[in-house]
């Protein structure tokens, strides 16, 4: 049983870690998006700062999306997906390894960046650990979240923006959440309650969304 | 003991068979012939549960294969038109993420293997850069250590030489003579002896079983 | 150019003609860093306004200015390469990227380093920040599709490609930057005022300017050879030159 | 010379942390080009004799019967 | 010649409409990015109109970087890529008809929905009609060089974020002219400048553009 | 006239072949052989310009193929591994695509061929829908109704059933027959005569000529 998750979680590592480009390239994406709003919308630095955190997580959830392609799509193609399926072992459970696996190369990764787009931003320490937290929470949301729409439009060929258009309306409650505490944040407020929203929104999307993708898999793939 | 009761097939409300039956026991080989389109590929992934049949069922060991999956699947093996393997790993990696995920309790030498599979040489190659039919050795190389009795194989020799067809007809005949069985099918002519194998020629429905 | 390069075209005999450039390079970039960093560091008088933190100047400066002359570089070899499909160029255009990356890096880290003393903030949107930053992506961009490939033959011809569509960018970028910092809020972001410099803050920061320039020679070359050695490790010579060194290892024990 | 004694040039009239934290990051990332620059010439030179290798493996191989 | 340009737009064009939701993809998308903001930063109108165009830029731009993925990818891997290069036919030629097709498909589409999402962000008249003028001058430059990244990266798995890496630095000074334009629109001034100079890049990209594309498809596709 | 002189190839600084030569004429079939991975894929990718060789050209009448690709494409018909059918338009669709890009000059019935390759009644299907080798035969259509006289297959006779397999090689002696040439690979013995085509075989570089 864990030996199974650990080998998938071992082999999409290595996967990621052959092409090495692969594991700075959400982060890329993500300061590259960051940056372009100054570029877009002018460099005031109250104005960025106060939009900041917004931003920020749009960039999050935009690399998140991104990459979903990434999750189940080359399995598909390649016929690993189907073989994965006929693995002896509860299909949520590999899913979730896999899961795992995308988190760590694309919600990980933005959380160690994001100091640095702080810094480019404007954003005081305050604030910026709010982002931090509410980061740290939300983007195993996104994957869990993320995962259910590619498992749904994986068989179709081009879901790609299909899957964006089923998964914002998913992700907005995680994006409206996380920006109200660092709002909290930002006008020196407690923020806790809105981390335990999310925390638990977290739980439950570990416990059930398992199911709904595996679910989604098999009516995908047939 | 794989049984097939009462099998409808319809994709696209287009019935492909119907009310197909058979069983396969230990020792056998089961060779589905029949020209393109006919329904080979659609009945094998009925057999493995990635689809579900219209009507009729699958049972393995008299139960229900949509029942237990992950038991029936610890003694499945299937190879489909699409090889599974990683292209962005090397040979050496696919055949070990296999073996531990799918056959944990078999031990063998992975040097072994990719002699038997005529890799060697290429065991740190990226499996993406190999030729067409190197990638489908790799895939292939799975029946090597698999200790599943059912193997359902789905064209497993496109792409491969007439050498290497040679020896996996070979390898099937062994697995068989270990009480194991085979469901495949190919376009190619089997040099299998005729004893050792049956055929299950897929037709088109009759005139009145086209619509069910 | 061309005419020039030509009887160097053959990969082997640049291999051992960029291997007796080589140390010349290492001598003066390692002379003149000691003595430029000696007298930048501690002999050079203290700006007026800025105190100490201008002796930031003497690596920023040349880093930034170096940053540049290695992509032009790169935009001559990518177009000599695409031109004249000539394969050294491209490994031009490969070997030299890094370094350019890394000294813009440095460019953009030490020019950081002094906006905080100097305007408070390690970042503002400056025209000139901002075109530092994009292009280290733009050099970030070539570097990783060069290594994206696995046949570095390919990977040269595409890294050129995108080298030549970055030249073309470049200024384009860099006016654009321009203007549209000016027009959204020219006041209220420090320009550099340029000191007059004092001779003695500026001889200093000539020889640094030769030093990162000589160590950018030296580095490409050493990369040059890897490229060659890489593409061409089919080739007998190159079998034979592993073959000496590993025997040379053994020997050593 | 503009400093009177060591601690003084530490201290780069207050701007001691900017300036050598500039100076070690602009020497940390040479550091790093020149070893990831070796790095390269070793792999390459140990790439090309797993090459030598792996042909003697494939000799080896091309001996044994029965294989695909 | 002109029949072969026609020819592919017209399998591009099909092979959308098959799948009707192809069409309205993009548009969603776009929407759906545009609608995030004010989630994401607050609703004050004011905030909003002043970075309006900055955030619809943005959104078009990375719309059409969501959509260049399947420029040339699902050619690259059913093999109609290939069989394109083998064309009697200038390779750069039947190329500027693929990016033709694709702007049909995204860039005209989000020049169709912006009068909404002009709405949608209390935009006034003038400012909209200096955004409507840039992003129909900026989207076809946007996916002439997309093409080229694409081009670039094709061959490679996971290409999806390189693409963004090389891509963005190309598109930052259309961003720019664009946003400046309509920032001069916005306090009255005239932007024909700008839009010149836009029009002058687009002339540039469309003689340059499938030229590099072509070569880089020469390389990718080998 | 297609002619190899001296060629060489190089993948990732493995030699495939070196110095390979060969002439094709008008009326002859050339069957290149050689077990998996030998480099038959990569030669054909040589042959119509995909990849540039290391060393060595390849012309065509006497010119080098890379000089003038739009008349060496108006002459010469290439199916690969892949088919190079979009999958999301059908059959009908894709082969009028392929008829008005490639050869605009010809003029067929499109529901002839339909018949020929075995594939009425699915002419308005999705390629994508159909089995693995009835999409392989919308690609191999194309061999019906092309003008042009060199054809290159690399591995046509996969995933098609035995009938098809005769079918196909009828076409190829046809086509040669009319002036036309063929090279083509295939791992499953042709039946057709032996005095219609030419073997070559590739064969690893031997020792002193694994680097070059
Ligand atoms: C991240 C921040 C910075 C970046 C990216 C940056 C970038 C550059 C660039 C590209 C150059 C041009 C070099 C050349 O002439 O080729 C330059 C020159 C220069 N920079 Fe910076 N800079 C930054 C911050 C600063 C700060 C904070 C100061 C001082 C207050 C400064 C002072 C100078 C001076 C004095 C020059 C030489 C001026 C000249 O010769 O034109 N820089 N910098
Ligand atoms: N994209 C690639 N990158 C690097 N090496 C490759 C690539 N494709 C093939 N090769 C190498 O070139 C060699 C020959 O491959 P090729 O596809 O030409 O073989 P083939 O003769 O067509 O074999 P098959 O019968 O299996 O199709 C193989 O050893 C393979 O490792
Ligand atoms: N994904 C699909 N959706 C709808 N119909 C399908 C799909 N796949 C196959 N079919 C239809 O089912 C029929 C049988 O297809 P199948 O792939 O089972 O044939 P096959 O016997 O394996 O043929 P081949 O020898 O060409 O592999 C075909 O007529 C095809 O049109
Ligand atoms: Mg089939
Ligand atoms: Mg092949």
């Amino acid at each position: 049983m864990f030996n199974a998750f650990a080998q998938i979680v071992r082999k999409e590592l290595l996967g990621a870690f052959r092409q090495q480009s692969d594991i700075l390239n959400p982060i890329w994406f993500f300061v590259i998006v960051v940056t372009l709003f100054p570029l877009g919308i002018g460099t005031d630095p109250v104005l960025l700062a106060r939009i900041a955190p917004g931003i920020i997580w749009v960039a999050a959830l935009l690399a998140a999306l991104l990459s979903f392609e990434r999750l189940f799509k080359d399995d598909f193609i390649d016929g690993s997906l189907e073989q994965m399926m006929l693995a002896p072992y509860p299909l949520a459970w590999l899913v979730s390894a896999k899961v795992f696996a995308h988190w760590l190369l694309t919600g990980l990764p933005i959380l160690l960046v994001s100091p640095l787009l702080a810094i480019f931003l404007s954003l005081e320490a305050n604030t910026f650990w709010a982002l931090f937290l509410t980061l740290l929470i939300g983007t195993p949301i996104l994957s869990l979240l993320g995962a259910i729409g590619v498992a749904l439009t994986i068989g179709l060929r081009k879901g790609g923006v299909l899957l964006s258009l089923i998964m914002l309306p998913l992700s907005i409650p995680i994006l409206i959440f996380s920006t109200m505490a660092i709002d909290a944040a930002a006008y020196g407020q407690s923020y806790i309650g809105m981390l335990a929203l999310l925390g638990a929104m977290l739980v439950g999307a570990i416990t059930l969304a398992p199911f709904a993708i595996a679910a989604s898999l098999r009516v995908s793939v047939s | 003991m794989l049984q097939c009761k009462n099998l409808t097939c319809v994709r696209e409300e287009r019935v492909l068979f119907n009310n197909l039956n058979f069983t396969l026991t230990s020792g056998e080989i089961l060779h589905v012939e029949g020209p393109n389109g006919i329904g080979k590929t659609s009945l094998f992934r009925l057999l493995v549960g990635l689809s579900s049949p219209y009507s009729g069922e699958i049972c393995w060991q008299q139960e229900n294969i949509l029942s237990d999956r992950e038991s029936y699947y610890q003694q499945m093996l299937y190879l489909g038109h699409k090889s599974g393997v990683k292209p962005e790993l090397t040979a050496l990696e696919n055949l070990q993420f296999f073996q531990r995920l799918y056959n944990p309790s078999v031990e063998f030498d992975v040097w072994e293997i990719l002699t038997q599979v005529g890799l060697v040489g290429y065991e740190d190659v990226l499996t993406g850069q190999l030729s067409a039919g190197q990638q489908r050795r790799v895939a292939l190389a799975r029946m090597w250590f698999s200790d599943c009795p059912l193997w359902i194989l789905d064209e497993p020799f496109t792409a491969i030489d007439k050498n290497g067809v040679k020896v996996i007809e070979n390898l099937l005949i062994k697995h068989v003579q270990n009480g194991g069985m085979v469901i495949l099918t190919t376009h190619q002519d089997l040099s299998i002896p005729a004893e050792l194998y049956k055929n299950l020629t897929l037709q088109k429905p009759a005139f009145g079983e086209q619509y069910v | 150019m061309w005419k020039w390069l030509h009887p160097y075209a053959k990969s082997e005999k640049s291999y051992a003609l960029s291997g007796k450039l080589m140390p010349w390079f290492l001598v003066t970039a390692v002379i003149t860093f000691v003595v430029g960093m000696v007298w930048g560091l501690a002999f050079a008088p203290a700006d007026y306004q800025q105190g100490d933190s201008f002796r930031i100047i003497y690596i920023h400066v040349p880093a930034a200015m170096m940053a540049m002359a290695a992509y032009s570089t790169m935009a001559i070899a990518a177009f000599i390469a695409l031109v004249w499909q000539i394969r050294l160029a491209e490994m031009t255009v490969a070997a030299t990227a890094p370094i350019g990356a890394v000294y813009t890096f440095i460019a953009l880290f030490t020019g950081a380093a002094w906006g905080k003393p100097m305007w408070g903030a390690w970042w503002v949107w400056d025209a000139r920040l901002t075109s530092e930053l994009i292009l280290l992506f733009v050099y970030l961009g070539i570097i990783a599709l060069y290594n994206a490939f696995s046949d570095k033959v390919l990977a040269g011809r595409a890294a050129s490609i995108l080298t030549l569509v970055g030249v073309i960018n470049l200024p384009i970028i860099h006016f654009s930057v321009v203007w549209w910092n000016t027009l959204h809020q020219g006041a209220t972001i420090t320009k550099f005022d340029k000191p007059s410099m004092d001779t003695a803050m500026l001889y200093p920061l000539l020889i640094m300017i030769i030093s990162f320039a000589a160590f950018l020679g030296f580095m490409s070359l050493y990369r040059f050879r890897n490229e060659i050695l890489h593409r061409e490790s089919h080739r007998p010579w190159v079998i034979s030159l592993v073959q000496q060194s590993s025997t040379q290892i053994n020997k050593r024990g | 010379m503009a400093f009177s004694s060591f601690s003084e040039f530490l201290a780069m009239g207050g701007y001691g942390f900017y300036v050598w934290l500039a100076y070690g990051v602009s020497l940390l990332s040479v550091i790093f080009l020149i070893i990831d620059t070796v790095y390269r010439r070793k792999k390459i030179f140990n790439q090309v004799e797993q090459r030598l290798q792996r042909e003697q493996r494939i000799k080896a191989a091309e001996n044994k019967k029965g294989t695909l």
